[in-house]
């Protein structure tokens, strides 16, 4: 290895540094303030290596890692998003009594995970990645161990997740069996040369699109989110939602691209398929919902299904480069506008008895009492439901684009349904963020360190700007595609 | 000399009373409302020296009221002798209704908002004759409408009122709707609508007999019919006696009400080029003032029987302008306009000094108790009537002849006119020697005073003189001379009202011819309510329009439009609720959902490749 | 740059209101008005400086530069998206009734609300600034951001300041109008990206979309995205539903600011984007659309009839009033055209007097229930006087403003469609129906004299005097707006030719 | 090499089969332990699909796959273990099936 593969790697090795200086930390001093700081420090500068990989990228680092600037930059929105998760679960954990640090570290292992999974173009990188993100986040979904809900969730989670990697393994190991390849380039030349209808390739690839979809929780394979999402503590909720979703969605982006899979156009019509019902069934599922992390998790699977509309778009040679741009952009705008919500949900249900529940009601006149937790509450829920001014719409105005560049009408007309029924659903917590307390019922002043509440705002603003100056964002993405 | 001034006043008057809002003294609210009419009437009669003297046609612009295109209504006054006509009576005859209105409406605490509307009902009704294009009489003509609204439902806490008010509205708006239509049809087809220019247009791009020039007039017969109260449109005007009774005789008797025949006049030119829809004016007339006259006959509301009698004679002005008696018909209007009003304020006097009784079977002998009423009342008979020598003998003898005269229909038309000439003698006279003559029923409680004795007596001289005016009209209608007066023909109309007032005496006062018996009969009975409803034209529009209205508008109150929004959520919510049956909470039930998602992927792909 | 300023005093003002309400409970209502104000006469200040006689020239449809006021600020190159805005007469003449119904409707909420004052004045004003860049935005990507913009504080305003169905109602405003905005989002990109076929580059600046060849079902799409997003704000038949709830629901001033204002978005859409953009297709379209109109001014006035709140009545009426709208655009000759502008500003006036009138009656009688009124002139004489004269404004009294713009429009519109024009003139007749019908059970009838309420005081006075003023001096005297909005129509003649719609109005 | 060859496709098969028994034990057995155990047996049909692919390449990624799916499966299961330790201490039980607090 090179030291230019070594630069490339920098976020990498910084992420593994920071696990094992944590291990070292725990062992030495215990308190979670400084392992949460730690954390946060090193997933910082985690995010900052990026930039100084990026002068190395795009560099192939073994078989295993394509280090280039999309991965980067994805590296770098993961572990910013990690270290944002780190900061406002400290509130939430806390709670929890007894000593939490492995809470971080997982966390920390977890984003690795992710970071691996953004520039994975290998059977066995993806393999790791996606196993070192999952396996974190049980424990993780399981860690307040005192209430039920979260085992609950985390045991659903756990062996439906471990069904699905095993899925998407036997499919590779059916790919690999056809092909003798287990890299994606490698894979997508042999592809072209073989039988496209052999069915050992066509079950294999099957198999993986079914285990990535079940990932990203898309239409039929989406029972298992709101069951989860639901259980799991409300920061570990918006990083599973975000970055986990991210992550994956990236390596089947890579996948399909260099692996070719864009060839089997009944599978790119699956996703199409897919996307369609993700985005009606995720919607309607969320309608009338009144647990709000359920509907948050309902309306995740809807996000997805707008997202799979590009690899329908990506077809069309002439719009493939819009489409990896458009979903870069609503990617990193979903992430940031979904880690925002989760983490305020952290906040409002800071005073409930059982935190992982946080119903409608629970937020009536939220308005009133704490109008700034509110107002950022609402930013996202807006930048959720594709407002414009907010990083959200610009990412939904990003697929119409797209969509409309690829001429896919159908998933333009799901698209617009389905966003039609999110309004209602995201418009309904606002109204009940909105209504007027009443007289003899007065709710106390809602939880958040300085922290918390700084990280909120920092948050929400980036959502703001992303939706009113996207051109830096815009330009960069063009530039690296 | 500002002729813009003479609307302008009681525009100005009606404006100061209602920005008071009632806290004027009384008498100050009495003298502006009634001397701003006065003063009109004043400068009217300036002007109409003028006129007389010179014959010069006045033409005002004020300003342009819009342009856009080559549409380019102005706020414009032509002034010529048919225009001098009708504000002399607008203003002369509206000031002695005002002069009595003060006495008659003394003791009503909204006297204000009463001069205001009156004032404001005179300005418009100015506007309308004195228009120079045909918006800004549509602007006097909905004006008119709306002050004929507010009067009529004067007395705004008997909720009957508010509905004889709002069926006045409305019935005349289906006419004025027609009428709309009429002038957006002569602006696309001409060009404009100033009168005058859109005559010589008319003139020039139609032939006689030509459909535009039909349709064109038959929609602006709409209009007319409506506002003047001929059939079919006539069922407003009995109700809308519910108004005070100045108002009655101001509105629905002399000015407005006539405001339909002064259209069709005023238009004679394009209606000369529709001979059909001149055929028309004159059947409805016929056919309206035999319908009111049967009508009038049966009524024992003294203001019910006053406005079938007015509908009926609206009906000979249609007739006279059927018949192309132009000048005739206008003649007609000022000495109906004359004896009505008189009759009006006297049957207003016997109601006031009455308790407001308005039976006539609970008034009787009056003759001696209220003497001036009494002749005030029998001189309007009279000329309603047309007895000789009375200005309504004039016009009406005038109306026949010409009627007569019309080719191949004329003696029908002739026939029908005479014989509503006998029914509204019969019951002019009936109305006379009921409330009249006979036993006393009711003592009145006073006297009229002199500002109602006044008008009542100027309006009884008018009403005998006024059959020897001489009209202004020669320069406005074409001269149609009587070329051969059959003499017969003479002798019978003047002997027809005669014959009725001989009936009426025989039946109502001598009682030597008795029609109790028939009207005991079941036939009889069925005959007088048949009569007494207005031949049941109402319950007839009531089944027709009224009630379908009503039910439709019931039935559609729920929005049958939002029912189909309401069932796209409907449906949302179904399938919400059955895509959250899956959501069960078991996780083998998961785990299977998966398998079959697997095995549904694996049958597409493997069903596709082969 | 002027016309960012306008918008951004309107931002500023709306979180200084808020902001006010911490010093002193009434200041914020202070604040707004001051705020309305400065706006009202920094826009004439403006106006006043153009070159002498700029309002008479006539604009270039397809060049921004050649009109009042032009902005270009380039804002996202990736897609051709520019802070684009422009005003022509149109847009001043919308500018203006905007800011002077803002006024309005700060008036008619003065004593109503007490509930947050300070945010609910801002919420009013941050409506107003959407709603201006709706009438100035010439880049469609922006113009799309003020259509869903202005819809958030709106939304609070019902939601939070409504009356007992509140959140059903301003749930279905938003919905219907957001996912009709969803359609039009379609439709402007599929604009845009064809746009990028024609003409090289993407854009979304009208004046680079404009003229361009359009044919087929993707042209239909796009046109029937524009139509139906902007016939929902209107409302036109059979997407109106949503009117009547959230005018019944919205406090008054949400009311005055909805009939007022947010309708005539619709109107202007239509007029500025819907037409000029698709010619030859609103051709084709056009007798679908007058038909809509046509029974919108028939239905809305049927229901009008049928309503026993009397906010719902006023709010079909709307209804009824805005088909005129919508049949005189479509008859697309001058004179129809005027009257569909002069309708906006009238119907704009006289519907916000009467729903200020709903608000005052609901404010002394916490009823809107016309069965339990009746005979209210006896005591309330004024109110009852100014009642009537809105009422008869409505039913379309010449020498009022909704006369001369009726009257326009149908006689624009007989050129073009006589038996149109008369089943239309049908809605002059249900005017009147109800208009007189809730005249009567509110006003007239048998008062109850247990009942005690305070007439109009003279704040509330003044406000109705000056929009009885305004609409006769509409009625009697319209040339002023004609005279704005004359050299925008004559430039969208230049662009649409009269034959592609209609015949012109023979001479 | 020598010896009795067998076909891929053969073991392929198998592995297929032994799949699907996980599969089906997922559906079928209520006890969180039997469901890690047919995890595990998913697994390693995967894990035993590599080897014969391996195999029929002649490469050692088949059997490095291998080496790293069983490294995958233990941390599953250590965190599994973990998980049903907790579950038994809460619901007092090992049955899935009364584990459905969180639905609809």
């Amino acid at each position: 290895m090179s030291p230019a593969d070594f630069t490339a790697l920098l976020p990498l090795l910084v992420l593994a540094g920071t696990a094992t200086v944590l291990m070292l930390q725990v062992a030495f001093l215990r308190s979670v303030n400084v392992t949460a700081g730690l954390a946060a420090l090193g997933l910082a500068v985690a995010a900052l290596s990026c930039i100084t990989a990026a002068s190395q990228a795009p560099l192939q680092v073994t078989p295993l890692l394509q280090v280039d600037h999309l991965a980067l930059l994805f590296c770098a929105v993961f572990c910013l998003a990690g270290a944002v998760t780190v900061l406002l679960s400290l509130d939430y954990i806390q709670c929890h009594g007894d000593e939490p640090e492995e809470y971080f570290l997982l966390l920390v292992l977890s984003t690795m995970g992710a970071c691996i999974l953004a520039s994975a173009s290998h059977l066995a990188s993806l393999l790791l990645g996606l196993e070192l993100l999952s396996v974190a986040l049980y424990a993780l979904i399981a860690y307040p161990n005192k209430s039920i809900l979260p085992l609950e969730a985390a045991s659903k989670y756990l062996v439906l997740s471990g069904a699905a990697s095993a899925t998407i393994l036997f499919g590779f190991a059916l790919l690999y069996a056809a092909s003798g390849t287990l890299s994606f380039s490698e894979l997508g030349l042999r592809l072209a040369t073989l039988d496209g209808a052999d069915p050992i390739l066509l079950v294999g690839s099957a198999m993986v699109f079914a285990g990535l979809a079940f990932k990203l929780s898309a239409v039929p394979f989406h029972l298992w989110t709101p069951d989860v999402y639901s259980g799991a503590p409300a920061p570990i909720t918006g990083f599973l939602a975000s970055v986990g979703k991210a992550a994956v969605l990236l390596v089947m982006l890579r996948l399909f691209l260099e692996a070719d899979l864009l060839r089997y156009r009944i599978l790119i019509e699956l996703t199409g398929l897919m996307a369609i019902f993700s985005m009606l069934a995720g919607n309607l599922l969320a309608l009338l919902q009144s647990n709000i992390k359920r509907m948050l998790a309902y309306s995740s699977i809807a996000h997805i299904g707008y997202l799979l509309i590009i690899f329908m778009v990506s077809l069309d040679l002439g719009s493939r480069t819009l489409a990896i741009e458009a979903a870069a952009f609503y990617l990193v705008a979903y992430t940031v506008t979904t880690i925002a919500a989760f983490g305020l949900l952290t906040v409002i249900s800071a005073n409930q008895a059982e935190r992982e529940n946080v119903e409608l009601h629970h937020v009536n006149g939220l308005f009133w009492h704490s109008p700034l937790l509110a107002g950022l509450f609402l930013v996202s829920l807006l930048s959720l439901a594709g407002i414009p001014l907010t990083a959200g719409f610009i990412g939904k105005f990003y697929i119409f684009n797209a969509a409309v560049s690829g001429h896919n009408w159908i998933l333009l007309g799901a698209l617009i349904v389905g966003s039609a029924i999110g309004i209602y659903y995201y418009l309904r917590v606002v109204y009940h963020l909105s209504r007027r307390p009443e007289k003899h019922h007065t709710q106390p002043k809602a939880a958040g360190g300085w922290l918390t509440r700084g990280l909120a705002c920092a948050l929400i603003l980036g959502i703001l700007l992303l939706g009113m100056l996207p051109q830096p964002l815009m330009s960069y993405l063009q530039s690296i595609l | 000399m500002a002729i813009w001034l003479i609307p302008f006043l009681p525009l100005l008057s009606a404006t100061l009373l209602m920005v008071s809002t009632g806290r004027m003294p009384r008498s100050l609210t009495a003298v502006l409302g009634a001397g701003s009419v006065g003063l009109a009437a004043l400068l009217v009669a300036l002007l109409a020296q003028g006129f007389l003297a010179d014959g010069q046609v006045r033409e005002v612009t004020l300003w342009t009221w819009m342009a856009v295109d080559n549409f380019t209504p102005r706020v414009a006054f032509y002034v010529d002798g048919l225009t001098i006509v009708m504000m002399s009576v607008i203003t002369g005859v509206g000031f002695l209704i005002h002069l009595y209105s003060i006495e008659f409406m003394w003791d009503d605490e909204s006297l204000c908002r009463y001069f205001a509307y009156m004032n404001l009902f005179v300005a418009a009704m100015l506007l309308l004759v004195m228009a120079d294009n045909l918006l800004l009489l549509y602007l006097g003509w909905e004006g008119v409408g709306v002050c004929s609204y507010l009067l009529v439902g004067f007395w705004y806490r008997d909720a009957d009122n508010g509905k004889a008010a709002r069926k006045a509205f409305v019935v005349t708006r289906v006419g004025d709707t027609a009428m709309a239509l009429g002038l957006f049809l002569l602006f696309t087809e001409l060009g404009t609508l100033d009168i005058q220019p859109l005559m010589v247009a008319a003139n020039a791009n139609w032939q006689v007999g030509d459909t535009l020039p039909i349709v064109a007039t038959a929609l602006l017969l709409g209009g007319a019919v409506g506002k003047s109260a001929q059939l079919p449109l006539h069922t407003w005007l009995p109700d809308a006696m519910a108004g005070p009774t100045p108002v009655s005789a101001l509105i629905h008797a002399a000015t407005m009400v006539t405001a339909g025949v002064y259209l069709i006049a005023r238009n004679y030119q394009l209606f000369l080029l529709a001979p059909p829809t001149m055929q028309a004016v004159a059947w409805i007339g016929v056919a309206t003032l035999l319908l009111a006259a049967f009508t009038a006959l049966a009524q024992h509301d003294i203001k019910r029987i006053l406005a079938y009698s007015t509908i009926s004679q609206i009906g000979y002005m249609f007739l006279a302008l059927g018949v192309g008696a132009f000048a005739s018909g206008i003649f007609h209007l000022m000495t109906h306009a004359f004896f009505k009003a008189l009759l009006f304020l006297a049957a207003g006097a016997v109601i006031h000094c009455l308790h407001h009784e308005h039976n006539i079977f609970r008034m009787g002998g009056l003759r001696t108790r209220l003497p001036v009423v009494f002749w005030s009342f029998l001189i309007g008979s009279a000329a309603l009537a047309a007895l000789p020598f009375t200005s309504g003998f004039y016009s009406k003898d005038a109306i026949l002849l010409s009627a007569w005269e019309q080719p191949d229909i004329g003696p029908w038309l002739w026939a029908g006119g005479l014989l509503g000439a006998l029914l509204t003698s019969i019951y002019s006279f009936r109305l006379v020697f009921i409330v009249f003559f006979g036993e006393a029923q009711t003592e009145p409680d006073r006297q009229p005073g002199w500002r109602m004795a006044g008008p009542l007596l100027l309006l009884c001289l008018l009403s005998l003189i006024g059959g020897w005016f001489a009209l202004p009209l020669s320069g406005v209608f074409p001269e149609n001379g009587h070329a051969q007066v059959n003499h017969s023909v003479e002798i019978i109309s003047i002997a027809t009202p005669l014959l009725g007032l001989l009936l009426a005496y025989l039946l109502f006062l001598g009682r030597q011819l008795s029609i109790d018996k028939l009207l005991a009969s079941p036939t009889g009975q069925a005959l007088k309510s048949f009569c007494l409803s207005g031949w049941r034209i109402d319950n007839l529009y009531n089944a027709l329009w009224v009630r379908p209205y009503t039910n439709l508008a019931h039935w559609w109150r729920n929005e049958p439009i939002d029912q189909l929004y309401n069932a796209v959520v409907a449906a949302s919510q179904w399938s919400h609720r059955t895509l959250l049956g899956l959501q069960t909470g078991e996780l083998r039930w998961y785990a299977t959902s998966m398998v079959f998602g697997l095995v549904l992927l694996l049958a597409i792909m493997l069903r596709n490749a082969t | 740059m002027s016309m960012l300023v306008l918008i951004g005093l309107l931002l500023v003002g709306g979180v200084m209101a808020w902001l006010a309400e911490r010093i002193a409970v009434n200041l914020s209502r202070w604040v707004s008005l001051a705020t309305v104000t400065v706006s009202l006469l920094y826009l004439l200040g403006i106006i006043s400086g153009l070159p002498e006689g700029s309002l008479q020239l006539t604009p270039d449809p397809g060049d921004g530069s050649s009109w009042l006021l032009y902005l270009h600020i380039d804002w996202i190159e990736r897609f051709g998206i520019a802070l684009e805005m422009a005003m022509d007469g149109l847009s001043l003449l919308l500018v203006v009734l905007t800011l002077l119904l803002g006024l309005v409707a700060i008036a008619s909420s003065w004593s109503e609300i007490e509930f947050k004052q300070g945010l609910f004045q801002a919420n009013l004003l941050w409506t107003l600034a959407g709603v201006c860049g709706v009438f100035l935005a010439m880049d469609l990507f922006l113009f799309f951001l003020f259509w869903e913009v202005m819809l958030i504080p709106m939304y609070l305003l019902i939601a939070i300041w409504g009356h007992e169905k509140r959140e059903y109602a301003a749930m279905k405003f938003f919905i219907f109008t957001q996912v009709s905005g969803l359609l039009m989002l379609l439709a402007i990109v599929m604009l845009a990206w064809h746009g990028q076929k024609v003409n090289g580059h993407l854009s979304f600046s009208y004046f680079d979309l404009l003229g361009l060849p359009l044919q087929g079902r993707s042209g239909w799409i796009m046109m029937l995205g524009f139509f139906i997003a902007f016939t929902v704000k209107l409302p036109s038949f059979p997407f109106h539903t949503w009117l009547p709830d959230a005018h019944t629901q919205a406090p008054t001033a949400g009311s005055v600011l909805l009939a007022g204002i947010l309708l005539k978005t619709g109107a202007y859409g239509l007029l500025r984007f819907c037409i000029p953009l698709f010619p030859d297709l609103s051709a084709q379209f056009a007798p679908v659309a007058m038909g809509l109109g046509a029974a919108g001014v028939i239905y809305g006035a049927v229901l009008a009839f049928a309503q026993t709140d009397f906010k719902r009545l006023v709010a079909y009426s709307s209804v009824s009033h805005m088909g005129f709208v919508l049949l005189g655009l479509y008859a697309w000759n001058n004179l129809a055209l005027q009257g569909a502008i002069m309708q906006m500003v009238a119907h704009g006036v006289s519907t916000a007097a009467l729903f200020m009138m709903a608000g005052a009656l609901q404010q002394r009688l916490h009823t809107r229930d016309m069965r339990r009124m009746g005979g209210l002139w006896h005591q309330a004489p004024r109110m009852g006087a100014c009642a009537m004269f809105f009422a008869v404004a409505s039913l379309g009294l010449p020498g009022l403003g909704n006369f001369v713009a009726e009257f326009l429009v149908l006689a624009g519109l007989f050129a073009v469609q006589p038996w149109l024009t008369a089943i239309a003139a049908l809605g002059l007749i249900t005017a009147a129906v109800y208009s007189l019908w809730m005249i009567q059970q509110t006003f007239q009838g048998k008062p109850d004299e247990q009942r005690s309420m305070s007439d109009f005081g003279s704040r509330e006075m003044f406000a109705m005097t000056a929009m009885m003023i305004a609409l006769v001096a509409l009625g009697v005297y319209p040339q002023p707006v004609l005279d704005l909005a004359q050299p925008v129509l004559d430039g969208l003649h230049g662009l649409v030719q009269d034959s592609m719609l209609v015949a012109q109005v023979r001479p | 090499m020598g010896g009795l060859q067998i076909p891929m496709t053969h073991v392929l098969l198998l592995a297929a089969t032994l799949f699907s028994c996980g599969l089906l034990g997922l559906m079928l057995r209520r006890n969180i332990i039997f469901m890690l155990m047919s995890l595990e047996v998913m697994l390693n049909a995967a894990a035993l699909a590599f080897v014969a692919a391996g195999a029929k390449w002649g490469q050692a990624d088949g059997q490095v796959i291998f080496l790293l799916i069983l490294t995958v499966a233990a941390a599953e299961v250590a965190v599994g273990l973990g998980l049903v330790l907790q579950i038994q201490r809460r619901f007092k039980t090992l049955d899935m099936d009364q584990a459905n607090r969180l639905r609809g």
